[in-house]
């Protein structure tokens, strides 16, 4: 895999520190994204949906498979629960 | 998508009547025109300071064109707008427009509903309640 | 009736943005309003030449307060108002607003449904349709 | 009885050909009211609700029941389907 563009908004954008980075990943999909994640600071465990629903965009598109393929994704989104409107 | 949907994540205010202008120069047809405003309202106990609105603009526009989309394959409607806004806003400030107008009001007023329950929560934007001094994550109602 | 119905049988046109101006003054428990406006709409075949509405203006204005009593009776609304035109009306002119107010969005849309099907059928208008030059008396839809 | 204003709305009005007129009547109910006005002319006829629905108010209050008593009125409105909205 190469460099992927993470974006993080609203609680998880907090708990993390920043909107989004610029990163080299190795997995596959989501799940194991977010298991390689916390290699890099506690902040990240937010991404495992413990405490409130984490929702995941990939180039744009909601995905709810966490074992869906991220090949080729250059921009990869995690929300928390959406309250539009 | 249909020319006659129109959607917009903005910053800036929208206006009523030029809205309705817009409308009535696209459709001749439409009797019934249904609008709902969302706007901020005041807390139950506190003061509320402020509102904050944050989005996810590029999705949040792809995810209101479906759900568009899905209404005018659903109902029998002649205009469709969505108009929803982030940034910083305060009480009774408005936060969302949508415009549904059909010939037969039932058509008008239940995709309104169908629209607004699904902003509700499959369309990425998020509302921070400022009050005395504290933040506070809105939960979905 | 209750400060916060207001109703007009009136000619004039009535006004969007200063409508939602004179709900914020209101209230500012609301966070949800909607708007129904009925236009006038051309006809399926011929052209519309125009539209005449005919009001027994007493009794209508009676019979609507009748029914916004009863709608801030049954659903927890903040605000209503209801403003029906008579007299001579061209292509897309608006004939009737209702705006409801709630805190929660669905008692708003069902308040504006309920006025709406009282309107159609219980308060004295009559719609004339003039087209081809030949007078229609509109039957209830 | 005395004088009671009559008014007549959109069909009805173009039928009898006037907005409302001032007359003498004697009956204490709608029903014997209709009835008697068929002497002033055969346009009266349209009252009697043969060909679409009349609907009645006596001093703007609508009425239903056409043997209520309309002893004191001073206004009786008689008017076909409302197409209001």
């Amino acid at each position: 895999m190469g460099k992927v563009r993470l974006k993080y908004f609203s609680r998880i954008r907090e708990i993390i520190g920043k909107p989004s980075e610029l990163i080299e990943i190795k997995s596959k999909n989501l799940q194991d994204l977010i298991e390689e994640l916390q290699s890099m600071g506690e902040q990240y465990s937010v991404l495992k949906g413990e405490n409130f629903a984490v929702y995941s965009a990939v180039d744009q598109n909601m995905v709810t498979d966490v074992k869906a393929s991220i090949k080729g994704a250059t921009e990869i989104a995690f929300f928390p629960p959406m309250t539009g409107g | 998508m249909d020319n006659k949907i129109i959607v917009r994540v903005q910053e800036p205010d929208f206006d009523l009547n030029l809205e309705m202008e817009a409308l009535k120069l696209k459709t001749k047809k439409a009797g019934a025109v249904v609008f709902f405003v969302g706007k901020v309202r005041d807390l139950e106990d506190d003061k509320l300071q402020y509102l904050e609105i944050e989005s996810f603009e590029e999705l949040a526009k792809r995810q209101i064109e479906e759900i568009c989309d899905n209404a005018a394959n659903t109902w029998d409607l002649e205009y469709i707008l969505v108009k929803h806004r982030f940034g910083r806003l305060k009480l009774n400030d408005n936060i969302v427009l949508v415009i549904t107008s059909s010939k037969h009001r039932e058509n008008a007023y239940e995709a309104s509903r169908h629209i607004m329950e699904y902003l509700k929560s499959n369309v990425p934007f998020w509302k921070k309640e400022v009050a005395n001094n504290t933040e506070n994550w809105v939960e979905n109602s």
